[in-house]
Parts: structure tokens; sequence; C-alpha cells
């Protein structure tokens, strides 16, 4: 039993590869339970920073500067009563938001976070990825149908040939990124994320600056059309407040409204993983070509160490400056524990053994904290699209603009 | 000028619920509680798809009887009740009313206190075209320049709160004059605001005036010939938007207007992005007025000598201001009593709220909401 | 004060005694004309004399006369920069011809007298209760119409309170 | 990949694709069974996954659950639901049906009896991982005239649909 336990170890891949159930099993925990997580901070930052954006303080009760806002709203959520509506079709009602979760967190099965780090490596991993995405528009339409409503049919409606649209536009940015994998003269190309990444690093390049500017318009084309897959600002048409009141989730409260929030936010990220591992090397350091050498790859691996050493130092400044007044005691307790523990894990992340282990992951992460922050930058500077604008650019840009990247892609490919 | 009766849509609401999946018109009721129409206004859409096949606006759920109540009171007694017209620019509307009066009694405010008039009323004109532009572009979806707009409105209502005590519903005039002089660094604060406040307007306008969503979803939309807006008594920025140069504070100036060199902004389409840009242009315009009237105050008396209790003659008057939503005009009949007999309100934003059909036909769903945005109504004005 | 001008002139000309007075108050001028012919009145001053603009129109009511109901229309000339009211006297239950057909503006406007002092347009499009609600009793602009009166019973049957007050 | 309990899974996804099969035609609200048709579908997907076709399978959830039964359901959301609730669920013609599905059963049987020696008794299983290359290769290789066939005729599809929706063009 400890064998099969530990056989995986000693491997040099992924354990649904090596076929371990017990390490497979673990690592689902781990990655939901990030994801969850992730959501969670994602919440916190995104109201945080917006609210900076916009010359406010955002959440700053629960907890020191809010931190526990999300926990705080988790458990608003969850006791809040579940209203379904009388003439809704409570089946379909009940099962929507859950498609959607389901759909957006199955995604995370075949994103590598590093060489080894992923549940599994599929042969068609970036197939499976976007089939499995697109799963979510049954949802949406399912719940948008079942609420009985016209804001919320009219959101579903519109968020089905929205996401439909966008798909095909993404599919053929996509593609063209696959069609570089195979351009080494090594061998053929692959769809499956961990042998795009370890292409990119076979050639030296990351697709975004590969056949410049080919892959760039291919990843700045991905960007946008993720962004309307996700139904965030500025096309987030479907649960446009002003219009819509709140689209297809109009009807929906409580722990089954979370659902849909979770689902989101897990979409925002996996979609923001795809371009990462696409075209932004997955899990490489930057320079990993051009900077090399043991003193950089030495440089590269101390990073996520000060960097969050960096942030203990914030949150101290942080503790430092906060009221002298019995009334922030706990307050202040609790921002030094939080400065602490990120003190902590920056020293951890020193140790050599964990440091390797790691930093694939956090580079991995860096890039889709970026692409994250890029989401949120979008809805604090964007208004919002009309639908046959939405429709245009689609259809009328980026569909074009796409298949003529990966026309040339193919060219470039077959002549060089 | 087409056909006024083309103008005139009224929809069918009796039609059928059940019937909409099946057919392609869809009726759809948007408010009284909608989070884009600015208050309790309920539109009935008709719709082919998101196509807007005509609007109507059902209206009233605010009505108050401002009208009945003014015949019931002393014409003292009714000047604080028009400010909860325009609650948001209470200000212009206690200008309108006072200066009516005082036209029935036949005096005039010293010169002293209708610059102060000018100051606060062009003050209150910036907070009504801010909260405009924040909430119009909520409405489009750019949530920023809201609070960029309220973080400058609120320096506005400071000054309004030091002067008379109040924040929105200020009753800042009385008949005759103001009731109080200026506070101490009353002219320092608006001086030091009207320093500041140019580069925020510029700060709005790089946030929207050149992006591209921003531009797309305005250019183009609720279009509204100038021969239309007068036939449908349109008036204000949605009027001057259309080409004409009209403004009430040039064409009859009242209060010191006349003193003061300012421009009048106008657009060429008549849609919500010339709308945009003339709003935007008026704040301006108003600073400079604003400007021109601190630096110029002259000294002296703020009221003039009006009787203790107020009796006009028996008489008609009305008497029309340039609100920030359009031309407010009170007519009032006197009897010769201490009560007015009659007073009609003339509201900008309810005349103003018929163009909404006209400009949304043919038009998205979408653009309903920045239609109404781009109307600037108040329904506290509309509903009465 | 009479007032005087090629506009009164005109209409003296055409109209003889049917124009009742021509005066301006404190600066302001307007017209009492027959309620027979106001409409050609206004249809003459749109289209004649440039009053394209339909300002306002109200009325107010005067319980002790024979003809009960002041009619208003403030019309104002973008081109001439000149305010006009028109006045006319009809009786109670007496309708108007409509004048959406001369300024589309007037609908919601006639809408509104009609809803606070139920005179009635004859040819407007939809002449419904614009303000108050549609089944609401009784018309609350009118002098016999007390501050605190209301439709009891719709405030009943709607609202489920005995009383708004 | 190491298949685990392949017996047990087959029959679940076997018994899963009959079941919604069956709802797919039982259920008498249309959106219930393009929900059911789409748990069919996926259960087919499963069922490719098994046969080492990750490609087929991949395609099958994009194309057919994602893609195309979502314009069902946005199709049949928009029509009037209540009438077919009222409607009788199938017509007089149950005889003939019974008649043309028992024939076709016997057909299947008669062609499994028959020609059991055709198949192989067990397939060597191709290499997954280049599974995806393969079905390319034979795309564009062996099958390329047919594909391309495949295509225009799509393309002449596409058009004739432009022409209906259109009225004007």
């Amino acid at each position: 039993m400890l064998d099969y336990i530990t056989s995986y170890l000693g491997m040099n891949t992924t354990p649904g590869q090596a076929g371990n159930i017990f390490w497979a099993v673990v690592y689902i925990l781990i990655v939901f339970g990030g994801v969850s997580v992730a959501v969670m901070a994602m919440n916190w930052l995104e109201r945080k920073a917006l609210a900076h954006f916009q010359i406010r303080l955002g959440p700053m009760r629960v907890g020191p500067h809010g931190l526990l806002q999300p926990i705080a709203d988790a458990i608003k959520l969850m006791t809040k009563e579940d209203i379904i509506p009388e003439q809704a079709d409570k089946f379909v009602f009940w099962i929507a938001p859950l498609i959607i979760l389901c759909a957006s967190f199955t995604v995370y099965i075949v994103i590598p976070f590093g060489p080894t780090h992923a549940i599994t490596d599929m042969n068609i991993g970036i197939l499976f990825m976007l089939g499995v995405s697109s799963l979510s528009v049954l949802g949406v339409v399912m719940a948008g149908w079942s609420s009985n409503s016209h804001y919320p049919l009219l959101g579903s409606l519109r968020s089905s040939a929205q996401m439909i649209s966008y798909e095909i536009a993404m599919g053929l940015a996509v593609l063209s990124a696959v069609l570089m994998t195979s351009l080494n003269k090594s061998g053929t190309g692959t769809l499956s994320m961990i042998g795009i990444v370890e292409a990119q690093q076979q050639q030296h390049i990351w697709f975004a600056f590969k056949f410049f500017p080919l892959g760039f318009v291919a990843l700045v084309i991905f960007a946008i059309a993720m962004v309307a897959e996700t139904n965030r600002a500025p096309f987030d048409l479907p649960e446009a407040e002003s219009e819509l009141t709140a689209g297809f989730h109009t009807e929906y409260s409580g722990l089954r409204w979370s659902l849909f929030m979770l689902g989101e936010y897990a979409a925002m990220i996996a979609v923001s993983s795809i371009a990462v591992t696409l075209w932004l090397g997955g899990w490489m350091r930057p320079f990993p070509s051009t900077l090399t050498g043991e003193t950089w790859d030495l440089v590269f691996s101390l990073i996520p160490g000060f960097l969050f050493l960096a942030l203990a130092l914030i949150a101290f400044i942080g503790v430092v400056r906060m009221p002298k007044h019995p009334y922030f005691r706990i307050q202040t307790m609790g921002l030094a524990g939080f400065a602490a523990v990120l003190g902590l894990i920056g020293l951890i992340l020193f140790v050599p053994p964990v440091r390797e282990r790691i930093q694939d992951i956090f580079w991995f992460i860096a890039k889709v904290a970026a692409f994250m922050y890029l989401y949120i930058w979008y809805r604090a500077t964007f208004p919002r699209y009309r639908f046959d604008q939405l429709m245009r650019v689609g259809w009328k840009v980026l569909l074009p603009i796409s298949i003529g990247v990966l026309i040339v892609t193919a060219i470039l490919g077959v002549a060089f | 000028m087409t056909d006024p009766k083309a103008y005139l849509s009224h929809l069918e609401l009796g039609e059928k619920d059940e019937t909409f999946l099946d057919s392609n018109e869809l009726i759809i009721n948007m408010g009284p509680q909608h989070p884009a129409t600015h208050g309790v206004l309920r539109v009935v859409l008709k719709l082919d798809g998101e196509k807007v096949l005509g609007a109507e606006c059902v209206i009233g759920y605010l009505h108050r009887g401002v009208e009945k109540i003014a015949e019931n009171r002393t014409y003292t007694m009714f000047n604080p009740y028009v400010d909860r017209m325009d609650y948001v620019a209470a200000v212009s509307n206690g200008l309108g009313y006072c200066e009516a009066v005082e036209k029935l009694l036949n005096i005039e405010a010293p010169a002293r206190a209708k610059y102060i008039r000018v100051i606060l009323t062009e003050l209150n004109r910036l907070t009504s075209h801010q909260l405009w532009l924040g909430t119009h572009a909520l409405d489009i979806g750019a949530m920023t320049p809201l609070f960029y707009t309220f973080r400058d409105r609120e320096e506005i209502l400071k000054i309004f709160e030091k002067y008379c005590g109040a924040r929105l519903t200020t009753h800042a005039f009385r008949i005759g004059g103001c009731q109080y002089e200026t506070y101490d660094g009353f002219e320092r604060d608006v001086k030091k605001f009207i320093d500041e406040v140019p580069p925020k307007i510029d700060e709005y306008e790089e946030l929207l005036t050149t992006n591209r969503i921003w531009v797309e979803r305005t250019q183009g939309v609720g279009k509204i010939s100038a021969a239309d807006c007068k036939a449908l008594g349109v008036t204000g920025p949605v009027l001057r938007a259309s080409g004409v140069k009209w403004d009430l504070r040039k064409a009859q100036p009242y209060a010191a207007y006349s003193d003061f060199d300012f421009e009048i902004p106008t657009g060429v389409n008549g849609d919500t992005y010339d709308r945009y840009l003339v709003r935007m242009e008026e704040m301006r315009q108003s600073l400079r007025i604003i400007r021109q009237a601190v630096e110029r105050i002259p000294e002296g008396p703020i009221m003039a000598k009006v009787p203790k209790v107020i009796k006009p003659p028996v008489g008609e008057i009305y008497h029309s201001i340039e609100a920030p939503k359009g031309e407010l005009g009170y007519f009032i009949v006197s009897d010769g009593s201490t009560q007015p007999y009659r007073v009609r309100v003339r509201p900008p934003s309810f005349v103003n709220l018929q163009a909404l059909d006209l400009m949304v036909r043919g038009q998205l769903v979408a653009d309903v909401i920045a239609v109404i945005g781009t109307l600037d109504i108040v329904l506290g004005e509309v509903d009465r | 004060m009479a007032w005087d001008s090629t506009t009164v002139a005109r209409f003296k000309k055409q109209y003889g005694s049917g124009l009742r007075e021509s005066s301006t108050y404190l600066g302001q001028n307007y017209m009492v004309v027959d309620s027979t012919i106001a409409n050609e009145v206004l249809q003459i001053l749109h289209d004649e004399e440039a009053f394209d603009y339909c300002v306002d129109l109200t009325a107010v009511h005067y319980p002790q006369r024979e003809k009960q109901f002041d009619l208003l229309w403030i019309l104002y000339s973008f081109e001439r920069n000149e305010r006009l009211r028109i006045k006319t006297m009809i009786a109670d239950g007496e309708s108007f011809p409509s004048s959406t057909s001369i300024w589309a503006t007037t609908d919601w406007l006639e809408r509104e007298v009609f809803d606070m002092f139920g005179i009635k347009f004859d040819g407007h499009p939809d002449l419904k209760r614009i303000l108050l609600p549609e089944d609401w009793q009784g018309h609350p602009l009118r002098k016999d119409y007390g501050i605190i009166q209301q439709d009891e019973q719709w405030v009943k049957i709607n609202l489920g309170i005995e009383s708004g007050q | 990949m190491q298949p685990v309990a392949t017996t047990f899974f087959f029959y679940f996804l076997s018994g899963l694709t009959l079941i919604s099969a069956v709802l797919v035609i039982t259920r008498k609200n249309a959106v219930h069974s393009a929900l059911a048709l789409i748990l069919g579908l996926i259960a087919q997907a499963n069922l490719y996954l098994m046969l080492y076709a990750p490609f087929v399978a991949g395609v099958q959830i994009i194309l057919y659950a994602g893609g195309i039964m979502v314009l069902f359901l946005f199709v049949i959301m928009l029509v009037n639901l209540e009438r077919t609730q009222k409607e009788g669920q199938f017509n007089k013609q149950w005889l003939v049906g019974f008649l043309a599905a028992g024939a076709l059963g016997v057909l299947f049987v008669a062609v499994y009896l028959k020609g059991k020696d055709l198949f192989p008794a067990f397939a060597a299983a191709p290499v997954e991982s280049n599974n995806t290359q393969l079905v390319g290769d034979m795309l564009y290789g062996q099958y390329m005239f047919a594909f391309e066939i495949a295509s225009l005729l799509l393309l002449v599809a596409i058009i004739g649909a432009v022409v209906m929706a259109k009225k004007r063009i």
C-alpha cells in the first residue's frame, strides 16, 4: 500500500499518467481547494483594486483591510434564504449552477502548473479544455430559461450567442499556437498542455513572440475572446446590470448565486491559464534562454521568497500604521499574524528543495495573476459594448484576423 | 418638419403575455424597479428581438401634487417645496420660483443677491451635470467616472452646506433676494474649487471622450433633429446638441446673466455623444461664469424691500429659467391673496421625456438605457 | 395694458370680436380668444407666425365663472425670441380640439390637463391619465377638490390601507 | 494510461446512454429532452475515450454537447412549450414504429451473428499518444477527397441557410 502511495514520487510524470489514484486524488484536492481559495482572494483583490481605481477604500471593516471580507460574504451567502421562483422549472433551475461549476472546475484537470504539477496530462489537453469550458454555456442557457422570467431569458440568449461566437475566434487562435508546436524540427505537434509548454522550451521562445507579431496577435485575439467567454466587462452583456438587472442569474439567490460567481471566477482563472500555457511559456521563468547559467537560475528561484518577504514587509508596515486604539487591537494582531505567516512562507521558499519544486508553480501563478489584474483593469476602464457591436467585433474583426493568423502561421511553419 | 402624429406611439398594453415566446414581438417592462431608470420610471418596451419597436413611459409613481400644495400655502411657504422637484438641481428650482414671484410683485433683487444667485445656480448646474455624467456612464457600463464625479460634486455640496446648511434641498434663496450673506471665505472656497476642477473635468473626458467603446455606444444613438426637438418642446442640452444655439441665459437673460461672457456650446448630430460633449463644455462654461461672478461680486444689500406679507396684485406671470435640464418655467396666477391661486410648473424633464419614444425607435434595448441617461431626467420633476 | 402688434392686428382683422383681448402684463403678452376659434389661431400662430415651440399647456379653474376653465398655451418663437400666451375659456364638460397635430409636445401636456382638470381633448391619440392611476376618481387640481381629499376606494383596493392621509 | 474498472465504466456509460436516449423521446418538455440528449452525448464521448479515441471524444463534446445542442436549446427556448405539453406524446403509428424497430433489431443481431468472424477478437490498442496525429494523417492523406467533399457540402449548406434566413441579400 505504502509502495503504491509512494510509487509516484520517483516518477517524472503526472499522477494521472502514472495511474496512481492516491496522488491523483491528493492533487485534485489541492488544485480544487487552491482554486477555491484563489477565487476568494480574487474576489477580495478585485474589490480592493477596483476601489483604488475609483478613489475609494473598498472593504475595510471585516479584518484588517477587509481581508476576511470574502469569508464573511461566503457565510452570508450560505445562510441566506434560497429562493426558487414558483413558476421556475425546478429541476433545471437547480442543476444549472452545478453545470457551470462543474464545467469550470473540470478544466483544471489538465492545467499544468509545472512539468509534473498537473492532475493529468491528456493527449488532447487543449481540446479537452475548450470542450469542457464550452459546456458552461449550457448552464447559462438553462439558468436563463428555467427562471421563467424575461430578463434572465434575454440574458441567456445574449450569452449563448456571445459565447458561441467568441469560441470560434478563440479556437482559431488556439489552433495557431498548436500549429507552432509542430514546427520544431524534432517531431510532430501536440495538443497536450504539457507538450505545448515543452515545445516552447525546446524552441527557446514563448509562442507570444514566435513569428513576431503573429503569435502576439493570436494572444491578443485570445485575450479578447476569453473576456467575452467569461462574460466579464466590457463584454458583460449577459449580466449587464443596467440593462438586464443581473441577466441570467437574476432569479438566483444565496448559495446558488454564489455557485455562479464561483464558476465565473474559476473560469476566468482557467482561461487565463490557457493563455499562459499556450503563449507565455506556462511554468517557465522569464528569459529562460537569454539569461542562462546557474547564477541566473538561482536569482530567479529566489524571487518567490523575496516577493513573500516584501509582502510581509508591506503587511508589517500596515501593522505599524494601524491606529493605536484598543478598538483596533484585534485587527492589528490579525494583520501582524498575517504578516508573520507571509514572512514564514517567504522563508520556507528559500529552502532549496522547496525552492526547486515550487518555482514552476510560482511563475505560472504570477503570469495568471497578471491576466487577472487585466480583468480588473478592464472593468474599471471600459464601458460596456452593445450587443450588435459585440457580434461585429467577434465575427467581423476577430474571426478574419484569426483565420489570417492561422494561415500565415501554417505557411511560415512550412517555409521554416 | 415631419408629421407630428408620427411621434405618438401608443402600444397596446393589453396583449397576452403567454404569446410572447411564440411571436417575435415581445413586450418588456423596464422599471419601475430597474437599476437604470433613474428612479421610478416605468418604460414599456415593445421589442422585436433586441430591437425596439416603440416605447411608452408610465409615470406618476412619484406624484406628490406639488401644484395642489402650492394653492394651499402662502408664497413664502411654498418656496422650499420647489426644491423637492428636481432634487439634484434644487438651487435652480428655487431661483426660478423666487424670480417668478418677484416679477409678479414687480420688485427686483439687489445686485449682490443676483450675483450670489448666479454663483450658486451655476455650481448647482455643475453638480447636476456631474451626477448626470456619473450615472449615465454607469448605465453604459463605465463604473469609474461615477466615483470621480461624486468626489468633485462633494466639494460643491460642501460649499452649499456652508452657505445655507443643506446639501441637497438647499432652499438657498428667498423671495426678494437671499436670506443669508455669504459666509467668511465663501469667495476663497469657490475660487479654490474653480481652480481645481478643470483638470478633473479633463480627467472625466480622458476616460470617456476618446474611449472607443464609449464613442461606439453613444455616437448615432438616440438621434434627434433640431426640428423634432422644437416640435416636441425639448430644451436644454438636448436641444443644443441638435445644433440649436438657444439658451435662456442668453436669449432672455435673467438674474445677472447679461453681465457675463460665456459661450453656448452646440452639437451637430444630436446624438448621445454630442449631448455628452455639450454637457461637458457646459460645465466649463459654468466655471467661466462663476469665475467672472466671484471676481466681480458687488457689495451691497442682499435683500430687496419685500412686504412682510406677500400679496401680489391680481395677475398672471410666466417666468422661466435655463435649468440644467432645460427650460424650467413657473406660471403663477395671483388672486390678490396671500396664497397663489394657481402655480403651474413647466418641468423640463417631463417634456424632454416625451422624446424618448422617438429617440429609441429602431434602436436596441441597450440604447434605451443610454437614451434615458442622456435625457437627464429626474423623476421627482417628471412626476412632481 | 393693451398690446398691439402686427400679429394682433392680423387676428383682429381675421376674427374681429373672436379676439377678446390682447394685452401686456408685466412685460408679457397674451391674447384671449374665443374657444371656437382658438384652435385655428394656434394653427396660424404655428404655421405662419413662427411660434414653433409650445412651451406649456395648462389650465386654471374658476368655479364661480360660467365658463369654468381657462386653457392656456405658452408659446415661444425661436426666430423672434418672443413669448406669447394664448388663453381661452371653456365650460365644464366641454371638450376642446386637441393641438397634438400642431405641436407634438402637447401630447403629454394635454394628458396632464385631462388628468388634473378633467378637460377632454378631441382627437388626442390616447387621452388617458398620466400622473394619477388610471382608475382614480376625481381631478385634483379643480378647486372643489380638497387638498386632503383622495380616492378612498382606490387607496383601499390598491394599497390595502384605510387611508393615505 | 492504465484503464481502471473498464467493465464497470462500460456498462455504466452504456446504461446512461440508453436511459438518456429513452428520456429524449419520452419527456414532454422539449428542454428536458434536449438536456437528456446532452447527457447521452457526453456519455458517448466517454465511451469514445474508453476506445482510446480521445480526439473523437473531444470533438464530440465541443461540437455536439457544446455547440449544436446549445443552438437546439436556443431554438427550443423560443418556441411555445405550453402547447407541446398538451399535445399527445406519441402518434397513432406506433405499430409501424414497432415493426420498424423490430426489423432493425433483427438486422443488428443478424449482422452480429454472421459477421462475427470479420472482426478480430482482440484488436491491438492503438498508441494513445499519437491518436490525434493519426486522425489528422488519415483525414488529410487517405481520405482527403472525401474530407474536402464534406467541407464543400457544409459550405453549400451554410450558403443555403444564409439565403433562406435573409430575405434580402
